[in-house]
């Protein structure tokens, strides 16, 4: 038992630090006015040298890694804080669909652009009556001609505005039970008929969009996957979901409140000093310490060939509670310091209090991820589904 | 046995609501969020005319000579509204503090701010961390001016006069002081808050008159006893905003459906909303507790207020979180309410010191209970 | 607002002091082996001078006095710690179903005796295979002539092993849905087939007991309701449970984690010095004074007579966890000390953890007390019954 | 990355699970709690001649010389079978401290604790509280004799040894020293505990021969050395604990049906299970952190002790709690098993100090990381 790589693994690690160390621009993150550009360039810089989509096979532009190579990659690519944010939907989920349902000159026109960073791509999955039940989908699709056409609405679509191409489930027969009835797409966000419009979070920031169809036509030759069966083609997409999302804590952690523990005064003497504190502290520490290790273990199975499973889940699950909790202390602590927003130093707290819900839902809710781990790592039984084999058009919604 | 509030007492809150309802829904507090306004002066004014102002106030000084349990009915349903006015600054901290000072000044201050003539608030804080006297170190009085920086005053963006946590420079004994902010030497500084449906500046005073509240002994008692009879009706507020946060959880749970079935159908939403209801029906009873202590004026007023206080901001925070949470992914959107409690939640539970504080009042009043 | 009786209770309540100051006999409750015969003395004192079943007519032993002046006196009663328990399933539920159900002469025959602790009932409802599913009881009841033959299991039946009577549902269809097919009875407990076996707690101790019914007969008569309406009693039985059981918090309360930490050590400072600890001890004496106010104001709500509503079902819930998290608190201050069993003041933490678990269960678990609130307070929807409506003999019991 | 077991230690933990689920199901660890055993002798027999004990001796003194992963292994299982045997006391506690003693008394009791011809404790308390070095003041030393009492000495009901914390009435340095409990002067009083599946004593010493274990210098150190490593064997058997009563719970759940479906459908008890497997996989993972270091001997040892600990202590409880509560009615009879993890989980969290303690020193660990 021990933290280190394998002789293949620590050469392989050592090629890419050298490669980085070499090659990776220095530069702020996805903070800055022109971050796409940037985050183009580095994935096409990476590109050229061979170190784009590792685990992809090489005719589309990877280079046929092992997954822990990718993941080695990965990590030491993250000491750099660069901008991959805007490829990680299309590398990540659309390409796997891509690959498994595209024709062979779709992947050799989209997959190699798609690894090179030249067209980014988003998806058009969530919708605002769908929440958690992903599959209750509205968004119309009417056979006409050699096209389809359009309607309806998408939400929660990150990257959408800067977007080149997406991809969408929408429903193709309302008739049939919700599951039966999809069928999936990718399309030209420049189509006509595209309409984004972001959407401001309690943090006053905007990482997602909804984007609106209007006749929105799409060539049937675009259609991944038959007519009708849009759900299994999903499926392939969402497989890929949790590796391609992060989650997380962000900036709230265990090091945030230790630091501000020892700075803050309780009754004259440093907060830290005091065993309440320090309790509180040692649980948050744990929690943060047994979600890294379980990373390690992940990272173990992948070394050994395995596949990590559903067990992953518990990360984003603890980490965002913890972050919003520890967010709360920070403020508590401070006092009306903590819930002053004017200096960027004191404010990060309050923000990160603002910004926390949002996590807490964002990629699966807290209940939902509770599910997740309920049914596929304990084997527990699905809740009751009232509308299983129902029409989708038949089922309640609510609506008035 | 008779621990609930009284017929005429629900009365008033019936009215209360339906004026809350009509003049201040939630859309006032958006737009004073998304807009340019320090708070709603139109709401106010019509709050003026109503009287509420003047509740607790003595008839001898212009005011209806009711108990505080009006007070405290009427900060529950401001809570539960989010009326962004400056009624907790002017009404349980200023026109309290007032109404307990040395008769010149009273005589002074009291009439104007039960006819809502002005608009008062309390400036305690100079440093990080809970408004306590060791705190307070840099506002002196010389000679009857008084010099120093206050930093954080709720509605010290548009208030009229402060009552300002200061010491005399001579014996260094801790007073509080009403200040005209209109007075020359008077500075102030907007400051941005996590909820900005209330106003917040720093103030400055240089050299500027400020008449004693207070005669100079058991000054730091008096600071103690404003703290503790403000913290119920926050307390109540605070009740008011929780039990707000519920409702609107349970509708949105209730219209939201999921795989052919309303979310409040599903255990996991079910018992949430349960554990929210809980918190709330003891927060409720001890804020109860502080508000009889605090209408007859009972020694245990200190206990029953940290008491109803912890509960009260407990209650407030599960609920504003949990309100979210059961929204999904609406709720972290700007377009919906949910936040606008979630960040008042959060400014109340450090308004007057923080959770920690209280619970270390809390155990020190029973340590000193038992003792004697 | 305040804690004041009006002018009549202070009257009632200063009645029932001077009564009970001059004829309660000191005693030490419910821990003796004498307990019975002390309870019945105490409850014929009562029924003799007027104090027994107060809220009951006058005809059949009680004195028609209001809720309000029931509870004043249960208050007081309470002062003197008297072993009352024996009685409080007979006069809270088995008296009220007897009122709604029995004959003429059956009143006449059993309430005053029920009054006058003559004889002591228990109830026979719950099943091992129930649980939360009170209804799905499968105990059989036969009609054969003018009796009903009765085969089956009751189990957590308290005082069975020294009551005279008892209150049964049985199941007289098994082909009906589960609702429909229940028939209601009392009985002599002293009939032939009937055996009592104790039930052995974790904590050691035995207040409950299983009952087994082997070709009991019971006369018609003895039937309460309609043959198959036994649920629609039942219910009537149940609307008393919780003003007849208890609950709450036992020994371990926010006193004894104040005192205990007044007492040891942390780091050679008394733990209550410690802010972690009062943290911890402020919301405990928050939620016991939330209770203990919400109990005040339930009594108010009896006093403009008024029904106090399910939001009791708060009490137990929090309070059975908060004396098990008590006891865990305690026991860790001590460390050692605190799991050590053979000094009975040092023991009475490890006993408490021991019994807290039949607390949190007992009544109705945490589970079914959140569902309570969720249903009948917050109206939110029930859950899904996938035996709605189905013959109970149909039912899917997980039986091999 | 390599942050799992070996293949050869999986195969170490394959033979342990269909030994003790073959020789000492939960139906011994009854037989000693409804009985008048002090242990189960049998089964601590075959442990024996399984040559468990001499897991991580050297070779050099009778043992197999394994590292410590496969105690961990083996720790992980007796936690999950409940095995009463005195395998902690002995092998965790008196055979380390052993094993790391002056040549002479290791010779001596080491081969002897490694064949299983003796079985050895641990004795270290004499008041309430964590076991400290301020707390250890009534057992002394003089002329290589010992006198004193010790308290809720686990296994020392039966054990042959015993390793006393002590210290030298000259000096007053407290030290570990070996002690036959054969020898006149020693005195055994039986204990009952929460857990009787477990046996304890108090010990008395009346001027009994006693050898140091540790040289004079460091003595606190190496008592803390002790308990650190100590802990992280600990902190997996309340690993292994915890995830049998998971899996008790998730088994009776499954097979328990309400309302016409197995209650493991119904999302309180679902998320219920969820929560905890996920403390148990935090533990789990936190465990092998603490095992990493124990087998590196890491100078974050002291740190990955209390992060294994804590997670471990916290993950037990709440699997037993929730697992008697899965269980209902039944969870609370002592018919059912449930409580019998209950009650070790108890047991084993005050065993070495309790959760306070770890926490602190958890964190006074971090402060002297970032401070150097």
């Amino acid at each position: 038992m021990d933290f280190d790589d394998t002789l293949e693994e620590a050469s392989f690690r050592a090629q890419a630090r050298t490669w980085l160390t070499e090659n990776a621009p220095d530069h702020e993150g996805d903070h800055t006015d022109d971050f796409l550009d940037v985050a183009k360039a580095w994935q096409k810089a990476k590109y050229d040298a061979g170190w784009a989509c590792l685990s992809w096979p090489k005719e589309w532009g990877g280079r046929d890694a092992t997954p822990v190579e990718a993941k080695i990659f990965a990590d030491e690519e993250a000491r750099y804080k660069l901008p991959v944010g805007p490829f990680l939907i299309g590398q990540g989920m659309a390409a796997p669909t891509m690959m498994a349902y595209a024709s062979e000159e779709q992947k050799a026109r989209y997959l190699p652009k798609l690894a090179s960073g030249e067209e980014v791509w988003c998806q058009l999955f969530s919708e605002p009556a769908g929440g958690s039940d992903l599959a209750a989908l509205r968004t119309r699709s009417v056979r006409d001609g050699d096209d389809w056409v359009v309607n309806g609405q998408k939400i929660w679509t990150s990257g959408a505005h800067y977007s080149d191409l997406g991809i969408l489930v929408t429903r193709s027969d309302p008739s049939l039970p919700k599951h039966m009835g999809l069928t999936y797409f990718f399309l030209d966000m420049r189509s006509a008929g595209v309409e984004v419009k972001p959407i401001k979070q309690i943090s006053g920031q905007s990482n997602f969009n909804e984007v609106y169809f209007t006749d929105v036509r799409i060539p049937d030759n675009q259609r991944l996957g038959a007519v009708g069966d849009g759900w299994r083609v999903a499926l392939t997409t969402l497989m890929n979901e949790r590796a391609a999302i992060g989650g997380g804590g962000g900036t709230m952690n265990f090091q945030t409140a230790f630091d501000l523990a020892g700075e803050v005064d309780l009754d004259g003497q440093p907060a830290i000093t005091d065993r309440g504190v320090r309790g509180q502290l040692a649980d948050w520490y744990c929690k943060e310490k047994g979600l890294e290790f379980t990373g390690a273990r992940s990272q173990s199975a992948l070394s050994r060939g395995e596949t990590p499973g559903p067990e992953n889940s518990i990360g984003k699950l603890v980490a965002a509670k913890q972050a919003q909790d520890i967010a709360s202390f920070c403020i508590e602590l401070l006092g009306m310091t903590g819930v002053s927003m004017d200096h960027e130093e004191l404010s990060a707290y309050a923000e990160a209090y603002l910004g926390a819900p949002g996590s807490r839902i964002a990629g699966g809710s807290d209940e939902i991820m509770l599910n997740i781990i309920a049914e596929r790592v304990l084997g527990l039984p699905q809740d009751i589904r009232v509308d299983k084999g129902v029409p989708f058009n038949e089922v309640p919604t609510g609506a008035k | 046995m008779n621990f609930e509030f009284s017929a005429e007492q629900n009365l008033l809150r019936e009215q209360a609501v339906g004026f809350l309802s009509d003049r201040a829904p939630l859309s006032v507090a958006r737009r004073v969020l998304d807009g340019d306004e320090t708070h709603a002066s139109d709401v106010w004014q019509e709050i003026v005319n109503l009287g509420w102002t003047a509740t607790a106030v003595p008839e001898s000084h212009g005011g209806f000579g009711f108990g505080h349990l009006e007070l405290c009915v009427l900060a529950e349903e401001l809570g539960r509204s989010l009326a962004p006015v400056p009624f907790s600054s002017s009404v349980y901290l200023a026109t309290e503090a007032v109404a307990g000072a040395d008769s010149l000044v009273r005589d002074d201050w009291l009439p104007r701010l039960a006819v809502g003539e002005v608009i008062g608030c309390v400036a305690l804080y100079e440093v990080t961390g809970a408004p306590k006297p060791d705190r307070m170190k840099g506002c002196t009085v010389t000679d009857g001016r008084l010099s120093g920086r206050k930093r954080w005053i709720t509605d010290g963006d548009i208030a009229d006069m402060a009552v300002v946590a200061a010491r005399d420079a001579v014996t260094g004994d801790l007073g509080l002081y009403a200040v005209d902010l209109g007075s020359d030497g008077v500075g102030r500084f907007t400051v941005e808050t996590i909820d900005p449906t209330r106003n917040h500046a720093d103030l400055s005073f240089d050299n500027v008159p400020a008449s004693p509240l207070m005669t100079s002994t058991g000054e730091a008692g008096g600071l103690r006893r404003l703290l503790d009879r403000a913290a119920v009706l926050f307390a109540f507020e605070q009740l008011g905003g929780a039990e707000a946060s519920l409702n609107m959880a349970r509708d949105y749970a209730l219209g939201r459906y999921a795989f052919g079935r309303p979310i409040a159908g599903y255990q996991a939403i079910k018992h949430k909303l349960a554990r929210m209801y809980v918190a709330i029906q003891l927060a409720r009873s001890n804020c109860y507790y502080g508000a009889w202590a605090l209408a007859t004026d009972a020694p245990e007023l200190p206990l029953a207020a940290a008491t109803a206080r912890v509960s009260a901001s407990q209650a407030y925070r599960e609920c504003t979180e949990e309100n979210i949470q059961i929204h999904g992914g609406m709720g972290f959107t700007w377009e919906f309410d949910c936040h606008l409690f979630y960040r008042r939640a959060k400014l109340l539970s450090v308004n007057l010191g923080g959770e920690y504080d209280w619970k270390h009042q809390l155990i020190s009043c029973i340590e000193a209970d038992q003792a004697a």
